[in-house]
This record gives structure tokens, C-alpha cells and sequence, in this order.
């Protein structure tokens, strides 16, 4: 479809192989759509190549060897040890594996695979330049394009990632040797996941956070399950404590921070891993060409069928704003294709699920009790103890519960909060029965295996409704 | 104004019943659900989507799509 | 509540405190039945004590040596020591604390707890042995009945249990060494979970099945994925093999097997486990007294309500037929005690899903692509390959799929077939998308936290519409 001599053309362009990305290019191929798809750097984006899978790998990986080493208990003796570097080249296969998956999947749906970094030149076309010292440009024009560019890690003044002294998430995915010490500057979801990672390959883990408590947007109680977890197996929390600068020291630095009376602190450590948040890739894309802004925080503003204020610019994933996750991203480049493609496809969804695979993982979908109160609803709650669940003890693994908020009027199920073991599989039942406007009855009614962690979604439903049977009703 | 549209606003319908409204231009928000709670099936859909035509509700669900043209309303 | 001297009374009495009974109790003391519960051995009956819960306690703790043992490929070098007296300590020590939990709940709820031996005297009255010698026995006058009594394993002929060659699950659930060789008679999910853990914890073990497969209810293909996996671990099979004697020699036995053209085969090994069913524990009740009879096969026959022949005697539980199940059971007992307190329960569930907790593990529930298609359905299929998700790279752990049946016609979900890590756990959603009566549509909108296993449901249903994003469409 060459239009000219250097420009061609396609019906949908897309630009970031993310999730956001490869997923609308998949959809769209698959809906007959003619699709381009510009990726700078690696397929998969930064989930596949530098954020949830290297990072699951990491986990899954070191619970091995740490549940082998704690199972004493269960009369198993064991003293494993870890060749890092072993265990990145086996995280790097996995991720290997998913990419070429990724690339795979587009040709076999069709979709033009084009390398190089894209930048809106006008309202129709966007140029790509391609990667290497003269390996030229090239100009497409579009009917519709897709913003999916993702995000990058926000720095902390001072802490310019240096790859070395002053880590990013990413860096921290690729080490090849066990930092003997570590502070990590935020205790956000990716801070806590890699803390813990670290603090269970031996390293000494101190976490220093500005706000007053671990993995901020989720209720006390729930993160007060991972902070006593996090805590035996060794992590040092300093909370209220901004981190203000660093220094060489020795082998390694020390990071100087300071609380709200300007009191000033130091940590001792081979490396910082600052890890506060991410922000939106947007900066680069000339998006003035396109006739497109973002808000203050470089976020793209969409309506419900991921379109932007530009009716043939549509945008998906961590561009889209808030919730900064891939499977938020994956449903926006679904319906992106979808509505490019003239179906009947809306961003409608009831609530997006999260999930923290710290240990134990935290999974969470729709609302919390105050949020369901702010919405207007009177929320009745049910919670099942971890403690009470023939499943989880005989795992070894009690900590935690499985906590149901419904309307008390109607019996809908508003939204879960589980702290468990395989929290993250957990809250896939809550998270239908929230679609579907399941009540509580309904899930009571449905019978669970025995035994299972899922019995504790019942339990907690049969306890709102005053008649859990493992577990004493208030 | 069933129960099943709670005071947040919030619709409760499966998801095929959500689509099949949008498909058939119903506004799912207004309409009675018959399931528990006031929840909104797709025959509740189906039907609100025949009292709101003149006549030609029947051919109504085998249209194509409305074409999507909705803009961003702030 | 004296009745006579010796004869009290109640509304509700409830014969055996396993999962049928004890469930029975809680629910009708919640309920404000006056409620007796007669038990001769356990609280939590086979389940707690010599079955749900001791097998899958050993099966998390050896697959927690097993995993470091196998994952030099993930970096990680041990060779962990297994104590098996340390590690069945452990397991009772979970054992005490789920039977002492479901003792408090029965009191908390105000059931009465008596322990003895229960039969029928006439058509209203029980009469209670008491434990140990002269302990006397009592009679108790009820209103309504709640026949709980459970299973016991079969027996094959010349291989009565001696608890030291020829032991039942419930003696290998309490070994205090590790057999250096197993012979497993019986290829069913007793006899493939205990043969798993045996083996790896390093058991030489052979399995023989009359039968041409493992697992036969299952379908080929999800058996096909336990039985590579149980060779890889060192199983070995041999099917089509009746046993038919045994004999002392040496250390351990010799077990002869017969196949259909009458070829004796012969087995060495330290014992064997014999797991080739079990049977219906009613023929120590007396049931006569009552009015009851059983069908051939031992069981009682109820009606949706769990109600038996007899109007005011219900019947819970693996008396009360197939599948015998623990939560199957528990649901019974729950509608026994709602029907009692004359609410309008039933036993309409649309499927019971069935676990099985080998490597991997497998979970059901509902129809199969054939059942649907004898039940009258055009059923269409949808399967996810665990090789293809991200999740199961993460876990280092991809064999097996999820598989969703569903009608073509209005697509709502009828069944699914998951052989995968969690498998266990996965099938709780598909459990509520059925009961519910969700379509495809529902389950493929529903947003699926990204990476989990539970994504491959999503994926499955996906790929029954033609629509999957990570696999292929057929
Ligand atoms: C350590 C870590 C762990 C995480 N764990 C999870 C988790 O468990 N679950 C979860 O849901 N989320 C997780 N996330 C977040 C998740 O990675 C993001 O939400 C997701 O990657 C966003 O997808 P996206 O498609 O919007 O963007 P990205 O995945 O960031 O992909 C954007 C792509 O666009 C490309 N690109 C950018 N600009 C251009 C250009 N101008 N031209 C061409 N290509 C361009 C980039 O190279 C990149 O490949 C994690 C993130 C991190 C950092
Ligand atoms: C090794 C093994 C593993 C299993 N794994 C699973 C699993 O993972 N999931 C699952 O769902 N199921 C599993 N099962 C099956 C499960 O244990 C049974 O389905 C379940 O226990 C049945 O519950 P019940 O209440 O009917 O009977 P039981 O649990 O058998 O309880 C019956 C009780 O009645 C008592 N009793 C009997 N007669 C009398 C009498 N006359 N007077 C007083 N008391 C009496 C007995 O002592 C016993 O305590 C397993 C079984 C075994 C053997």
C-alpha cells in the first residue's frame, strides 16, 4: 500500500507495543482492519520486557528457594542457594518467550510490523524514524492511530538513574549479583514487590517512604498484612522520610532524607532503588501536530470508547491515565480496535482489579466500604480469616483475609479486598460477580471446591449475610 | 427507576445486556430491571427498546451498530 | 431437655460430624434449631481427619521440597531433606486446628455435641453407644434426622487393610518413614494424589489400574497432562492389571495382578496402598427402625431438599450418592437445616465442581463438550494453552490448558475442564459465570488482572468466540 516513495499508508496506525498497543493491533488485525504497529524498542513494552513479567519471574522464583527455606515447620530441611544471575538468564527466556509470542501473534493477525520511534508530523501522518545512525526515516499517513507509548519511571531530584548507585525498576530486574544491601525509595506497589524480592535473596532492605505507611492507596489493614510479612522476613521501614539526596561512601552510598520537621536522616546502603511512581510517555510524540494536549500530568484525556479529543486519535494504556496497568490497557486497545472498527464496543466495565504480588498478594476490584458509602450506597461488609481456611493452613500460609462489600439493600456485590495467598487468582470470581451485578446470595449459592482459597469468597459473602458456617458471624 | 440503577447511579446488567443497549440505543439507566434488586437482563433491554420505537421495534436488534459517534461531553 | 431417665430429646439430630453433618449443625443452631450432633471418632470427620485436608497439607508441603529440588533451571540449587514424622506432625498439628475450630464453631452456635456410636431404635428415636467399655449407651427422641454417617474406602477381595502391607489412604496419610517402594492399586484421584506425593518424596512407585487410563472420569486429553507429568516424576503405570492376590517376600509383598486374557503380572514393592473406591457408611444404622432402605450400592436416595423416603429423615453427604465430595456434602447439610427451619431451599445448583490436587492439578465443572452435546446443546469449545501464559512462564510451571464449553446458539457457559497450576482455584469463577447464567459475552468483557492464571479463562472464552488475543483462533 505504498502511497508515495517514502510514505505509505494504513487504516489504523498504532504507535508503543504494549499492552495497550499490541493488544488494539491484534483486536483490529483480527476485525480485517489494515494495521500498522511502530514499536522503538521491544515488543511486549515495558510489561513484558521490564515490569510484570520479569518482576512475577523474580517472585515466583525466590519464593521458591525462601519457602524451601522456611518449611522446617513441615519437617523439610533446606538450604538453597542462589545464582542470580542464573535465575535473570531464566527470567530473560520467560520474557523471550512472551515477546516473540507477541510478535508471532501480530504477523498471524496480519498486522504491519514497523521498528522505529514514531512522532505525529500532521493530522494524518506520523513519521518513523528508523533505529541506528542513518537507517532513515519514514512517513505514514493514517485514518486512525493509536497512542499506546506507555510510561517511565518518575525520577526523585537528585536520584538521576545512573544504573549503578541509583537503580530504576528496571535495572533492578537485570542485576547479576545479590546487592549485599539495599534502600528503596518508595513503598508503592513496584517498591514493595522488589523489596521484597531482595530482602528474600539475602540482601538488607530498607524502605524509606514519604507518606506515613506501605502501598498508600490501600486500606490499613490490608497493608498492614504485607508491612508484619515484609517485616520477618527482615525489611527496615522508615516512613514520613523524603528522600533528599546521595552521596558516594565507601563501596556504596549513603542516602540522606528528611521528615516533615526537616530533621535530616542516613541510609547505608550498596545501591538506591527508587522506584515513586511512573509517568506517562507523551513528551515526545509532537503531539501539537495532531492537534492533541495532555493535562498537567502528560495524560491523555479519552471518553468511554478510549478516543481522544481528536476523533481519529484514540489512546490506550498508562497514556490513558490512571490505573496505570496493563490489563486497564488491554481492555483500552480492545475497544480502540473494536470501535475503529464500527462495533458496539464501550470502555463500560464496573471496576478495574488490581493486584500487589507482595507476600502474601493483595487483589482488589471495585469498591472499598467508603467508597461505597461515598457512592451512595449503605455497605454491609463480610470477611473471612485466613486463619479459618483449611486451604491456607494446609499451604502454611495464614496471613491475611478475604473482605466482600455489597449493597445491604439489594445484595449487589460492590467490591473485594483479599490479602492472601493467591489473592491476585481470588478476586477473578469478585471480579464477575461485580459484571454481572451478582448479589450476595448468588455467590453463597454457588458451591465451592473443598479445599480451596476460594471457599473464603463464599465465606466472606455468607458472613455479610450473617451465616458464614467456618467463621463467627458479627 | 428500578433499584437496580443505585443512588450512584451505577446500572446493574451483565455485560451482554449493557451491549445489547447500547446496540439498540436504550438508555439501560432508565430502564426497569425484573431481577433481583432491580437488576436489568437483556429481555428487560430488549423491551424497553420496543415501548420506546413506533412500530418498527421488532427489526430493531438486527440492524448493524449504530456507529459510535460519541464525543467527549465535559 | 429430659425426656426420661435416660432419653432426651431434640428437634434436630444429626448423625456424624464430617462436612455433611457439621454443616448440618452449624446452620440449624443459626438457625435457632435445637440441634444435637452425634459423632463416635472425629470432628470434621473423613475430610479433616483422614482425608481432604491431611492429603492436600502433604501434597503443599512435599511439592515445597519438590519445587526447590526441580528449579536449577531458575537459579536455584537445593537438595532439601524431607523428615516424614516431622512433616506428619506438622500435618495433625493442622489437622487438631481445623477439627478443634469446627468443635468451637458447633458450640458457638449451641449445637450439642454428644460422642458415641449412633443407630436407629424406632421411627423417632436414636440410640447412642458411648465410646469405651461400660460407658452405657443413651437414647435420644428427635424430630428430624440428619443421616451423615460418610464412606469408608472399598476393599479389594485378598486385600483386606492390615495397616503395615496392605494400608488404606487413610495409613499412608500417617507413615512415619518413607516407603522405599509403593504399589498403588487404583488410579483414581486418591490413588494419583497419594502416589505423587510418594513419589516425590523419593518412593519407587507403580501404579496398576483395571481400567485403560488414569483419572477415568476425566477426558483423555486433561489425564493425558497428569500422567506425563506423574512419568516425568518417576510414576509408573500399568493399566488394564486386576489385582488379585498378594504374599510376603522378603522385607515387603509381592502383588499379583491379572489382566483381561488372564496373563498374571507380578509387583515387588514394601506395601500397598489400595485407593479403588469407597463405599456408603449405612449399614451399621440400623436404618430398618426407621423405614429406610438403601439403594444396592448402599446409598440413600433423596429428593431436591435432601430429604430420604421417610418425610422427617434427610440424608447428607457421601450417604446421599455421587459425587462424593466434601463440598458437595456441605451444601446438602446446608439445605437440610434450611429445609428443617421450613425456609424454601433447595438443591438446585447447576454443577458441583471436583478438584483433583495431583501435579498439575485439575479442575472441573459442569459439562464437557460431549455431556453438553447429549444434554441437547450445539456446544462450542474455547481453550487457553498454559504454554502461552504469562503467568503460568512466570511459575515456571505451563502444562496443561483451561478449556470453557459453552452454547453456540446463546452463549451461555456450560462447563470447563482446567488442568493448570490453580486449577483447583480457576474453576470458582467458571463455577459462578454457570450458575449465574452468564454468556461468553460476559466472561470475555469482564477485565482479568494481568498477569494471573485466571487471565487463561478469559483467553479460553475468548477463543470460543474466535477472538482470543494470546493464542490462535481456530
Ligand atoms: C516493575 C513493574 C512491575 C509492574 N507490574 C505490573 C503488574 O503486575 N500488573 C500490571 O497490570 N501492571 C504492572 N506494571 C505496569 C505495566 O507495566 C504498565 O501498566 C503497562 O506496561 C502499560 O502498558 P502500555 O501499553 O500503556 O505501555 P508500555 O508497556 O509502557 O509500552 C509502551 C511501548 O511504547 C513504545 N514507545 C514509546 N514511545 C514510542 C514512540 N514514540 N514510537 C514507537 N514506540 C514507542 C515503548 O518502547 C514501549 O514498548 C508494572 C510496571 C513495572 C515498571
Ligand atoms: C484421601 C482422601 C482425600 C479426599 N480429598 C478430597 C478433596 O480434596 N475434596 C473433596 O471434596 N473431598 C475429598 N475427599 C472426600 C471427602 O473426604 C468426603 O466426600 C467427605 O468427607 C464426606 O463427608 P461426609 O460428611 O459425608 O462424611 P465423612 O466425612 O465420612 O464423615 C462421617 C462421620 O460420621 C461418623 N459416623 C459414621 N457412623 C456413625 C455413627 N453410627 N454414629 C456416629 N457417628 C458416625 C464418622 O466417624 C465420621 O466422622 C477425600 C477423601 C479421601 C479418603
Amino acid at each position: 500500500m505504498v502511497v508515495g516513495d517514502v510514505t505509505t499508508g494504513t487504516e489504523l496506525l498504532i504507535i508503543g507495543a504494549g499492552p495497550g498497543g499490541y493488544v488494539a493491533a491484534i483486536r483490529a488485525g483480527q476485525l480485517g482492519i489494515d494495521t500498522t504497529l511502530v514499536e522503538k524498542d521491544a515488543y511486549g513494552g515495558t510489561c513484558l520486557n521490564h515490569g510484570c513479567i520479569p518482576s512475577k519471574a523474580l517472585i515466583s522464583a525466590t519464593d521458591v528457594a525462601h519457602d524451601a527455606r522456611e518449611a522446617e515447620e513441615m519437617g523439610i530441611h533446606a538450604d538453597p542457594a542462589v545464582d542470580l544471575a542464573g535465575m535473570v538468564d531464566w527470567k530473560d527466556d520467560v520474557v523471550d518467550q512472551l515477546t516473540g509470542g507477541v510478535e508471532q501473534l501480530c504477523k498471524a493477525n496480519d498486522v504491519n510490523l514497523v521498528e522505529g520511534r514514531a512522532e505525529f508530523a500532521d493530522e494524518n501522518t506520523v513519521r518513523v524514524a528508523h533505529g541506528g545512525e542513518g537507517q532513515g526515516s519514514e512517513s505514514i499517513e493514517f485514518e486512525h492511530a493509536v497512542v499506546a507509548t506507555g510510561s517511565r519511571p518518575v525520577e526523585v531530584p537528585n536520584f538521576e538513574f545512573d544504573g549503578e548507585h541509583v537503580i530504576s525498576s528496571r535495572d533492578a530486574l537485570a542485576l547479576d549479583s545479590v546487592p549485599d544491601s539495599l534502600v528503596v525509595v518508595g513503598a508503592g506497589y513496584i517498591g514493595m514487590e522488589l523489596a521484597t524480592v531482595f530482602a528474600k535473596l539475602g540482601t538488607d532492605v530498607t524502605v524509606v517512604e514519604m507518606l506515613e505507611g506501605i502501598l498508600p492507596p490501600y486500606e490499613d489493614d490490608v497493608s498492614k498484612v504485607v508491612r508484619d510479612r515484609a517485616e520477618e522476613i527482615g525489611i527496615d521501614f522508615f516512613f514520613g522520610e523524603a528522600a533528599s539526596d546521595w552521596e558516594e561512601s565507601g563501596d556504596g552510598i549513603t542516602v540522606r532524607t528528611e521528615n516533615e520537621d526537616g530533621e535530616v536522616s542516613e541510609f547505608g546502603a550498596e545501591k538506591a532503588l527508587v522506584a515513586v511512581g511512573r509517568a506517562p510517555v507523551t513528551d515526545t510524540l509532537n503531539l501539537d501536530a495532531v492537534g492533541l494536549e495532555t493535562d498537567e500530568d502528560g495524560f491523555l484525556a479519552t471518553d468511554d470508547r478510549a478516543r481522544t479529543d481528536v476523533e481519529s486519535v484514540f489512546a490506550v494504556g498508562d497514556v490513558a491515565g490512571e490505573p496505570m496497568l496493563a490489563h486497564k490497557g488491554m481492555k483500552e486497545g480492545e475497544v480502540a480496535a473494536e470501535v475503529v472498527a464500527g462495533e458496539p464496543s464501550a470502555l463500560d466495565y464496573q471496576s478495574v482489579p488490581a493486584a500487589v504480588f507482595t507476600d502474601p498478594e493483595v487483589g482488589t476490584v471495585g469498591m472499598t466500604e467508603d467508597e461505597a458509602e461515598e457512592a451512595g450506597f449503605s455497605p454491609v461488609v463480610g470477611q473471612m480469616p485466613m486463619q479459618a481456611s483449611g486451604r491456607a493452613l494446609t499451604l502454611g500460609d495464614t496471613g491475611g483475609f478475604t473482605r466482600v462489600v455489597a449493597d445491604d439493600d439489594a445484595g449487589f456485590i460492590l467490591g473485594a479486598q483479599v490479602v492472601a495467598p493467591e489473592a491476585s487468582e481470588l478476586i477473578a470470581e469478585f471480579g464477575l460477580a461485580i459484571e454481572m451485578g451478582a448479589t450476595l446470595e448468588d455467590v453463597a449459592a454457588t458451591i465451592h471446591t473443598h479445599p480451596t482459597l476460594g471457599e473464603t469468597v463464599m465465606e466472606a459473602v455468607e458472613n455479610a449475610q450473617g451465616k458464614a458456617i467456618h467463621t463467627l458471624n458479627r | 427507576d428500578g433499584s437496580g440503577s443505585a443512588s450512584s447511579g451505577r446500572v446493574f446488567a451483565a455485560p451482554s445486556a449493557r451491549r445489547l443497549a447500547r446496540e439498540l440505543d436504550v438508555d439501560i439507566g432508565a430502564v426497569d430491571g425484573s431481577g433481583p434488586g432491580g437488576r436489568v437482563s437483556d429481555t428487560d433491554v430488549r423491551a424497553a427498546a420496543e415501548s420506546d420505537d413506533d412500530g418498527d421495534g421488532a427489526s430493531t436488534a438486527d440492524e448493524p451498530a449504530p456507529k459510535p459517534a460519541v464525543e467527549r461531553v465535559e
